[in-house]
């Protein structure tokens, strides 16, 4: 297997844009037997792929970030915190680890607008949201996101004024960015868990705007 | 290694799939690949930068025409024959030939190892050679192998904006030649110095690189 | 755009076949998509650059995915319809809805119309920005449309090796924006300005350049 | 047809390194198809789809180019005028028009060793070499010819020590190059004719040496 995979006979429809077309069905039978080789050799335990699929599937996601997200815009020490040292503020809720271990926020304001993309790959901050979105990981937006940032946005139906700044935050290395949206408007008085139902994944990546009260019924 | 994973500035790979509720996997056979990838690595033959390289170096055709899940299967596929886990024969026939002496770690410890996870940052003194707010220019290296320069920024001007600290450096660490220590920066890009005068005057792009892939603006 | 075609510099494209005697066509529906592309273009509906743009304007995983007559039988069938030659409903049946009224050219003349071209070169009284010997950097230009900069020379500096004179533009004539004619030069670059200082001292590689393209070197 | 085509279920194998494998039968349905629609249009003629073949097939090729290095290495006189004005040099063969408007001649020495290559699309000229060959218009040759061309000379079988000095040619607008190889040692006396014999296709890309005259038989 050194050198090139020249493999052929995949699914080329998968790079067309269809990246959740139904897989090819040799590449599904390959997948069965390794799994079923590196049991039978005592290289991996089921019970082990089981409990990775389960931890990411149930109970890493989006919604620990939008705790980080929620105690910074009711928290200033917090935010000021989490700005200064996201990973130990972070890690105050118990995120850390794999794909986290060192964490940067950026903070969205009305003259900045930060967004988060990997172009090599797709490096995205597992602890606090979770494995990234097909669209994340796609080349549309690998390609685009540096290029023409606001273009992309648009695409998200995040329009900004032309006076606003935008901030790509390319993941080249082991630093993984978390976007602090901006805390909307109508929300005086909302408790932590309130304002964290406005936060939502693409929010923290930095693609849309945290929700706003109006539209959540 | 410039391949068809370094897609920053390309043209004509259509719109992007905006949908928030699509779902993170899409048939099982992902899910599995993912799982697989994970619980192999527990055995430690091989590190994140490795791993990388293993499912960019291939034909651009190849990568483009894979779905995601399916380039992280055939990265595992060779990692696992190339680390000597499973033999080529082993994979081809699914057989096992022989029962693995390291056993992998407890099921019940898996939710550990994900929690402490392993940091690229290190702890060794090695000076910074920018401060923020220096000028640096991105070196034209080309390489082979595996490297985190993406080239829409080889050769161009940036800013220091900060200093994350010493961290390994991939483009020796992918290969089995050490961790390198050295500084990582955060390095700002105006739009305009990567895209042209077309692009917005207030377009700012990040970029994570090392020492090594910098010097001092001429 | 930045596109698939843009080929220079990328690896994992596997080795060259050098065999000599591989022949020209290896099919005859390839020899077919080769003489209806030229002899379509007789219509003069297109030139050179609309043709070019038409044929590497796909998803790179068309593009890299499709041989080489099959991108040019491709670029052929969206420009027969673009330009109104074929109605897409007439290119799906394949059944003929009108008559052309402007009928082809005589087959007789098929050989004065190739020993005759069709230069690109113009005799318009431009004055040159640069001359022979002057050093220049490559703008960092990104368009969507069609361009004749490669990636792996923007924004490098180089050296006018000599001017060829006035040329059609091919930025704007592939898109149906006029000539606009200008110089076009050979530009040297060193192989260490391009790839970095692991590359031969003595490899130059010279690329065809318009004025539109590059400023004096800062 | 406008913007990307996005078709599908073409041969994709012809994209690692096997361009010359048996076509996808559809493509060569669509063809089929495609000339005959445009027959019946009356936009293409049939005798002039044959006569285009014909001609690149049988009558314009590298026989031109060879007759051209050959006068150049046994006249000294038309080597200059060649080297100064390529086109009007070529010219007076009759060796003229499409791909092949505008020229360039390059020579090579002891010192300096040419190449050219067309990284964009597959330019190449064609009335003194015809069309080109696969490999020329192939990814890997035209990934690899500007950024390692010791390495793809190598892969021809042309060894050049380090001091000689490489050239390659981009052939990025409508100036078509061709390579004048260095005149093989041994053949004082040869005719034109002769000469011609030793000089390939590939000697004129750049990308081998002239023929010796043992090496013929």
């Amino acid at each position: 297997m050194g050198g090139h995979d020249h493999s052929h006979g995949h699914n080329h429809s998968h790079g067309h844009g269809h990246p959740h077309a139904a897989p090819a069905s040799p590449l599904a039978e390959r997948v069965k037997s390794l799994e079923a080789l590196l049991v039978a050799k005592k290289l991996v335990d089921p019970d082990s792929l089981n409990a990775l699929i389960d931890t990411y599937e149930h109970k890493v996601g989006p919604r620990n970030g939008a705790k980080v997200v929620a105690r910074a815009w009711s928290d200033p020490a917090y935010k000021e915190r989490l700005l200064r040292d996201a990973t130990t503020a972070i890690a105050e809720f118990g995120f850390t680890g794999r794909q986290g271990e060192d964490m940067v926020v950026v903070e969205n304001t009305p003259a900045i607008h930060n967004m988060v993309v990997c172009t090599l790959c797709s490096c995205y901050p597992w602890p606090v949201l979770g494995l990234p979105p097909v669209w994340y990981k796609s080349a549309p937006y690998r390609s685009r996101a540096v290029m023409d940032p606001r273009g992309v946005l648009r695409e998200f139906g995040t329009v900004l004024g032309d006076e606003v700044e935008v901030r790509v935050w390319d993941s080249t290395a082991e630093l993984r960015y978390l976007v602090l949206p901006e805390r909307p408007a109508g929300t005086e008085g909302f408790s932590e868990e309130q304002l964290a139902e406005l936060v939502t994944r693409d929010s923290m990546i930095g693609v849309t705007r945290a929700k706003t009260p109006e539209s959540v019924p | 290694m410039n391949g068809a994973h370094d897609m920053g500035g390309m043209h004509g790979m259509g719109p992007i799939d905006t949908d928030p509720n699509d779902p993170l996997f899409h048939a099982e056979w992902d899910k599995r690949a993912f799982a697989i990838t994970l619980a192999l690595g527990f055995h430690g033959r091989w590190n994140i930068d490795t791993s990388r390289h293993a499912r960019e170096n291939r034909h651009p055709a190849d990568y483009l025409g894979s779905s995601y899940y399916e380039i992280w299967f055939k990265g595992v596929e060779r990692l696992a024959v190339e680390t000597g886990l499973v033999s080529a024969e082993e994979l081809a026939t699914g057989e096992p030939a022989a029962i693995s002496q390291t056993p992998p770690p407890d099921p019940a410890r898996v939710a550990a190892i994900l929690a402490k996870g392993a940091s690229a940052k290190l702890d060794d003194d090695v000076p910074a050679k920018f401060n923020a707010g220096t000028k640096v220019r991105v070196l034209d290296i080309t390489t082979p192998g595996h490297t985190r320069v993406p080239r829409y920024c080889r050769g161009r001007i940036g800013t220091i904006d900060r200093d994350h600290g010493v961290y390994v450096f991939p483009d020796t660490h992918a290969h089995g030649l050490g961790k390198k220590p050295q500084h990582c920066y955060s390095v700002r890009f105006g739009g305009r110095d990567l895209w042209g005068d077309a692009a917005p005057s207030n377009d700012t792009i990040y970029v994570d690189l090392w020492d090594d892939y910098l010097e001092a603006a001429p």
